[in-house]
């Protein structure tokens, strides 16, 4: 009796120990997959959708982010070691960006973060770079209002492409009843806020404002109450593929650009390319950079973009930040001599300058935004941009543009600021780092 | 004695085509019916019709006293009329035993078959319904591995087990070989002897068999009803049938 | 459905049921060795990426679980089981973005969740404080999935939709829902989801999800192993023989669909509760199909199969996806025309099939199908439009 | 002026409803005909509006394309029949979740092909420009000749169904495939016939909508979804189903937005089909099987 229940109690203990081992098994085999293998190279992660709806934007910024890795490899690297850049694919879903970040700051353990393009995917993203203490640098233009410790934006915000585009519209170009069409998300009516706020400074008048599904491309309904209300000019914050149909849909029913010109923050070459010049003709679009730019930097980046990803491909903007940002990040840490992130956040990066394609641009020390040119394009017979106008000098970001928020402003200098962030993550209550004056 | 079906002026088009004519028939409690007639006469038809898969254009049909007209076929089968399909029609990858079990006469209701268990006179019933069609030693084996004679037998056994008043039997004994024919004819004799059955045939060997009272349809009209030597003298009839040659 | 090994000898004595036990012995020692293994990971390693991973699988194990009930069991496939998914992952999500708000304050220094603020709401709603309640939030996760899909149900099964209509019009509801999501985005966060509120992770809830899950399979196994499980086995098999039976098979449909409904929404609230973020994408017809693969490469019909699908196929992609690049797509592609051509049973049907054949003597089988289908072809243009047994089901 | 509008609105709906017949027309026989669920077909049209833009490379025009796609797609869909599709007619399910296996892969392999990026494809010159009806807007010619190529589809398909023998034996089969079978046609014949016409005018469908939509790899499936939008409300079976539903949904969803907005006019065509459904299951004039 009592023999036989020591027999059972030992089997099933032992039966028990064997489940638990095989339990723990794989562990061994996920482990080293997952495990990065060590090496005298400083890992930074590029995380950009290469497949998926986004896909069709985030390659080329992944693509000249590696670019800008070869090339500062091929000029021996940062700190002596080589720069090794670990890709990840997020699928354009801000799930799997939330994933695919965890596993570079955790498993990878990158230096810092390349990537994410939509204001969804970085919002994403940043709480876990904010738990973790990552360090992220996101190139796209985006509509500000935002300041996070562990975010560096390198694209522009709203004050640098408006603040100039939206007068000299209606100086310049005499157009003053504006007719606003964006996707409906957070960007757009972001940008529209700042737009109508400048419009009623300078005294034009929006006659209608409205947002279209993401995705849709079916644009005759919008095209004709455009026609019908009487504007002036258009201004579009429509992004992807919308760009596309949109123009082409827009001149098939034809207006042109001398009836009512579309103006945008948003439309680059690559999607003129997309719709055919004869779309595009004549309509403006504002942006810190340009393929046509006439600088010797720009020339060559051109060319090595050329000839490393064929003759026919385009630059443009956004793709332009994505790669002098890859350069700030290695210039910050040759300077702070260091891969932790602190170093970067609070001394590498701030007041960080580069000679880019389209000038010299540099981090603001205070509110890790950074200081880009704005200039005007009129897209031409050859699918780029004659440029119309470009800024005296380059422009102070603005994460909270001064129109809508006199009040308020972002900057990592300044004393409650530092308090705030000196706790614990997880006492932390405001993370970012605006301030009330 | 009381009539347990009553169909008055049944008539039906399926898409487009009148298939039932204004066709009256009565069954009687425990009685044998053989329904006649060529193919396209109306029986499977008829036979849809009562257990409600369609809706007349007009007429009513009686069961046990109620008016069971357009009734949905679970409701109709609640009043206790089980029907047998030509091809025979089971649950495929349940055993035997369970295509059985599923039809015994219960409580339908979801929440009353949720954790119903299985009784032991149900499993004895099963056993004995099993054991009578001959199937008990394939009990265990899905039904879809079943010979086709077999499966005739299975869908027959459902029908048993389900209990009703009255089974409506379509050509049970199409695609049999001689002996099995023979075989069922028995069966469908046993069943009668404690049910209500009409059965729909054309094998005249088996209508000879098991025949007693016969109703001939022809365009969806009762072309002649009555004894089976009676009918088989009936002029109309044998126009009917000789005349197209339908016998097998 | 498994049988025990040991089969009848022959003869005598008879009236002997060959039937699964409720809990195969094999099936839980594997099952044992399963949880074991997962809820044994925070003992053995630190790591947090693979554990919040092992927590997100679990709950589309659940997901793909609830499936595998209306599909594998019923033959109702869903490609909008998201759509109950997404809710109770919403319900969760609010609540807890609701609450962290309120300590959390906006830029603007408003207690409100930042998107409700980006669309110039100045406070939340009145229909939504309710989520304020931790306990009405979760209860409101469970319940209001499930009334849809009682809703869905009667609009659908009631009027003999089902079979490939029904996984057009479920492919429809989600769409409606995820433009609906998006659409209004002052209440739901829209396109940019809902994010940056306090999630939970850690041993205990690990445990808590895998509990969760453990209790699940236990549940529909029961259910499906009940004489209700049998019915709706039957239904699948041939719903025309059944309603013939007596059986209101809208009703049984109707009531599978919401007992699914219910894990896929308890299954959504703890994924929400975990990672932390939820978007449009969860509610969306996409993320329903890539349950569907799941469930069909682990073995639809099996409920352990649902799961070793998930692990498998979500595993995979977690590891191999960013160094296969394109290929991963085109392997998940070849995944979908693989399991439907070569392997339908899956792979836990696969060996259990295999198993079978090994004790059923394959070749009478054959000779029986032969017969059968030769038979079934005699008949069938005999009988005016009957339908063939099965039809549209499977 | 609010009138005249919505009447300029009401005849660019013609064109929308044109768009979508022409996207459904090839999914509705193969799902009407042959039984088959192709989720790939959003893809067909893709491919299709790819050879659209490939064409237009080497210097051919739309007219050249619609040819060409009908040929390249066809082929395509030729072989995705035989691969797969054809030992799976009995099992709609199945075949609908292969040839969802077979859109990500089309996705993928365009995208290896072609790269991430927009492609281009432009309307030829005859074609630009427009006509005034009424309002001031000017109505597209290419709008026009959207409208004539749904016309000449529909046309086309009505022909081969019902004027040709093998439409006839088309007939016979979607009646009842086996007694069509047991009187010597072959049935599996059939079916990859009507599979690889339905591909080619999903082919068709890509290359004329390019010119006024964007080209990328993800194009397709909205268009999937239209389409099936198309079907379940107008009807599996019958050709008449796809006009229907094409003009219901397209007119509705214009003008509503018109009157509203797009999401607005989205939602409230997506609950009116939902209704429809709860009605007539299977769809205004759809084909019931006797049960």
């Amino acid at each position: 009796m009592r023999t036989t229940r020591r027999k059972l109690l030992k089997g099933s203990a032992a039966g028990l120990a064997g489940i638990l081992a095989s339990g723990v098994a794989p562990y061994h085999f996920l482990r080293n997959i997952a495990k990065a293998e060590e090496s005298d190279t400083i890992k930074v992660g590029i995380l950009h959708s290469l497949s998926g709806t986004i896909a069709i934007i985030e390659t080329s910024l992944h693509n000249a982010e590696l670019l800008a890795i070869d090339e500062i490899n091929a000029k021996g690297g940062v700190l002596g070691k080589k720069l090794e850049p670990v890709v990840e694919d997020p699928q354009s879903m801000v799930q799997v960006f939330a994933e695919k970040a965890k596993k570079l700051l955790l498993e990878d353990k990158v230096v810092a973060v390349l990537g994410c393009y939509t204001s969804a995917s970085r919002q994403s993203v940043l709480p876990i770079f904010e738990q973790y203490n990552g360090v992220l640098l996101y190139p796209t233009l985006y509509e500000g209002e935002e300041c996070s410790k562990n975010c560096f934006y390198t694209g522009a915000v709203p004050n640098q492409q408006l603040d100039e585009f939206v007068p000299w519209i209606m100086n310049t170009l005499g157009r003053k009843k504006f007719y606003l069409i964006g996707a409906n998300y957070i960007y757009p009516k972001e940008t529209n806020r700042e737009v109508k706020a400048l419009l009623k400074k300078f005294g034009g008048t929006v006659v209608a404002e409205e947002y279209s599904p993401l995705g849709s491309t079916e644009f005759s309904t919008n095209i004709n109450k455009i026609s019908a209300s009487g504007c002036d000019v258009v201004f579009s914050d429509l992004v992807g593929d919308q760009v596309v149909a949109f123009y082409k849909q827009y001149k098939e029913f034809g207006i042109t650009a001398k009836d009512i010109p579309i103006c945008t923050p948003i439309t680059t070459e690559q999607e003129i390319a997309a719709m055919g010049p004869e779309n595009a003709l004549g309509h403006y679009t504002s942006f810190d950079y340009f393929q046509s730019i006439k600088t010797p930097e720009n020339d060559s980046f051109v060319e090595r973009y050329k000839a490393k990803y064929g003759k026919d491909a385009v630059t443009n903007a956004v793709m332009e930040c994505a790669y002098l940002q890859t350069y700030l990040l290695a210039h910050a840490i040759e300077k702070v001599k260091s891969t932790e992130a602190d170093a970067l956040i609070f001394n590498g990066l701030p007041g960080q300058e580069f000679q880019a394609p389209e000038g010299k641009v540099k981090i603001d020390e205070k509110n890790h935004h950074t200081w880009l040119w704005s200039r005007i394009g009129q897209a031409n017979e050859q699918g780029q941009f004659d440029i119309v106008y470009t800024s005296k000098d380059w422009i102070r970001p603005e994460p909270w543009a001064r129109y809508l928020y006199p009040d308020k402003q972002c900057d990592f200098t300044d004393k409650r600021v530092l308090e705030r962030l000196k706790q614990p993550w997880s006492e932390q209550k405001n993370r970012s780092g605006t301030i009330n004056m | 004695m009381a009539a347990l079906l009553e169909v008055t002026g049944l008539t039906t088009k399926v898409s487009g085509f009148t298939i039932l004519n204004g066709l009256d028939l009565s069954v009687d409690e425990h009685e044998l019916r053989v329904l006649l007639g060529p193919n396209g006469a109306g029986k499977t038809t008829l036979i849809a019709m009562i257990t409600g898969q369609f809706k007349p254009v007009s007429g009513t049909i009686r069961f046990a006293g109620q008016d069971i007209t357009g009734w949905a076929p679970d409701a109709i089968f609640q009043t206790g009329i089980s029907r047998k399909f030509q091809v025979p029609n089971m649950y495929e990858t349940l055993s035997v035993f369970d295509n059985v079990m599923v039809s015994l006469r219960g409580r339908r209701r979801v929440f009353a078959t949720l954790f119903q268990l299985l009784r032991a006179p149900e499993r004895d019933r099963i056993w004995d319904i099993l054991e009578f069609v001959g199937l008990a030693d394939k009990a265990n084996d899905p039904a879809d591995t079943l010979s086709h004679g077999e499966r005739q037998w299975l869908e027959l056994s459902m029908l048993i087990a389900s209990d009703p008043k009255l089974l409506l039997l379509d050509e049970p004994t199409t695609g049999m070989t001689e002996s099995d024919k023979h075989r069922t004819a028995e069966l469908i004799q046993e069943i009668a002897k404690s049910h209500t059955v009409l059965l729909v045939e054309h094998d005249m060997h088996i209508v000879r068999q098991i025949g007693k009272r016969i109703t001939v349809l022809h365009q969806g009209q009762r072309l002649a009803e009555g004894p089976l030597a009676e009918v088989m003298s009936n002029d109309l009839v044998r126009q009917v049938y000789l005349g197209k040659g339908k016998f097998q | 459905m498994v049988r025990d090994k040991a089969g009848k000898p022959a003869g005598k004595p008879r009236r002997s049921i060959r039937r699964a036990p409720l809990f195969p012995f094999w099936a839980v020692i594997g099952g044992a060795a399963l949880v074991a293994s997962i809820g044994a990971y925070p003992y053995y390693s630190t790591n947090i990426y693979v554990l919040t991973l092992l927590g997100k699988f679990l709950c589309y194990a659940i997901f793909a679980l609830s499936i595998d009930l209306i599909w594998g069991f019923t033959g109702i496939l869903s490609l909008g089981q998201a759509v109950y998914f997404g809710l109770g992952a919403y319900m969760v999500a609010l609540s807890l973005k609701l609450n962290y708000a309120l300590t959390h304050p906006t830029r603007f220094g408003n207690k409100i969740p930042d998107f409700m603020e980006w669309n110039s709401l100045t406070q939340v709603p009145g229909f939504m404080t309710p989520l304020y309640s931790t306990p009405l939030a979760i209860a409101a996760a469970l319940v209001v999935p499930t009334l849809l899909a009682l809703l869905f149900g009667a609009i659908t099964f009631k009027r003999h939709i089902y079979g490939v209509y029904c996984a057009v019009i479920t492919l429809a509801e989600s769409l409606i829902l995820q433009n609906f999501i998006i659409e209004y985005q002052a209440y739901t966060g829209g396109f940019n989801g809902i994010t940056d509120y306090s999630n939970y992770v850690g041993p205990s809830v690990l445990w808590f999800i895998l509990g969760v899950t453990v209790l699940f399979v236990i549940v529909a196994r029961v259910l499906t192993h009940s004489r209700v499980g049998t019915v709706l086995k039957s239904i699948r098999d041939n719903d025309l023989r059944a309603e013939f039976m007596g059986y209101n098979v809208a009703n049984y449909r109707i009531f599978v669909f919401c007992v699914s409904a219910f894990m896929a929404a308890a299954a959504g609230g703890m994924y929400a509760a975990w990672v932390g973020i939820i978007s449009f994408l969860n509610v969306g017809p996409i993320f329903s199909i890539e349950g569907v693969i799941w469930t069909a490469v682990g073995g639809r019909g099996t409920l352990i199969g649902p799961v070793i699908g998930t692990f498998l196929v979500k595993g995979a992609e977690a590891f191999l996806s960013d160094r296969l690049a394109d290929w991963w797509q085109i392997i998940v592609g070849a995944l979908f025309i693989l399991v439907v051509l070569v392997m339908r049973d899956g792979i836990v049907g696969t060996v259990m099939e295999w198993v079978q054949q090994r004790r059923r003597g394959s070749y009478r089988q054959i000779l029986a199908d032969a017969d059968r289908t030769a038979h079934d072809l005699q008949m069938d243009w005999r009988t005016e439009g009957a339908p063939r047994p099965g039809e549209e089901v499977r | 002026m609010m009138l005249q509008s919505i009447m300029t609105q009401f005849l660019s709906g013609f064109s929308v409803v044109a768009i979508l017949v022409i996207a459904a027309i090839g999914l509705a026989i193969v799902f009407g005909v042959a039984g088959v669920i192709n989720m790939a077909h959003g893809e067909f049209i893709m491919v299709g509006a790819y050879t659209a833009a490939v064409v237009g490379k080497l210097g051919g025009n739309t007219f050249i394309a619609m040819p060409v796609a009908f040929i390249v797609v066809g082929l395509l869909g030729l072989v995705i029949e035989r691969g797969i599709v054809q030992w799976i007619y009995d099992r709609p399910l199945e075949t609908l979740l292969a040839t969802w296996g077979v859109g990500i892969i089309l996705q993928t392999v365009m995208k290896l092909i072609f790269g991430p990026e927009l492609y281009y494809a432009g309307a030829p010159k005859i074609l630009n420009g427009g006509f005034h009806l009424i309002g001031r807007l000017p109505f597209p010619y290419y709008r026009l000749f959207l409208i004539i190529v749904a016309a000449l589809m529909l046309g086309l398909v009505f022909f081969v169904i019902f004027k040709t023998d093998f439409g006839l034996k088309v007939r016979a089969v979607r009646r009842n495939r086996a007694i069509a079978g047991c009187l010597g046609i072959d049935t599996a014949r059939v079916d990859m016939m009507i599979f690889v016409f339905g591909s080619g005018l999903a082919g068709v469908a890509g290359a004329v909508l390019a010119p006024i939509k964007s080209v990328s790899t993800t194009m397709g499936f909205p268009y999937a979804v239209d389409s099936f939008m198309v079907l379940v409300l107008g009807g599996v079976g019958n050709l008449l189903g796809v006009l229907a539903g094409g003009a219901v949904i397209g007119e509705a969803e214009t003008v509503l937005s018109f009157i509203f907005n797009n999401v607005i006019g989205q939602l409230l065509v997506f609950l009116f089909i939902v209704i429809v459904i709860r009605i007539v299951p299977r769809g205004i004039f759809g084909y019931y099987e006797r049960r």
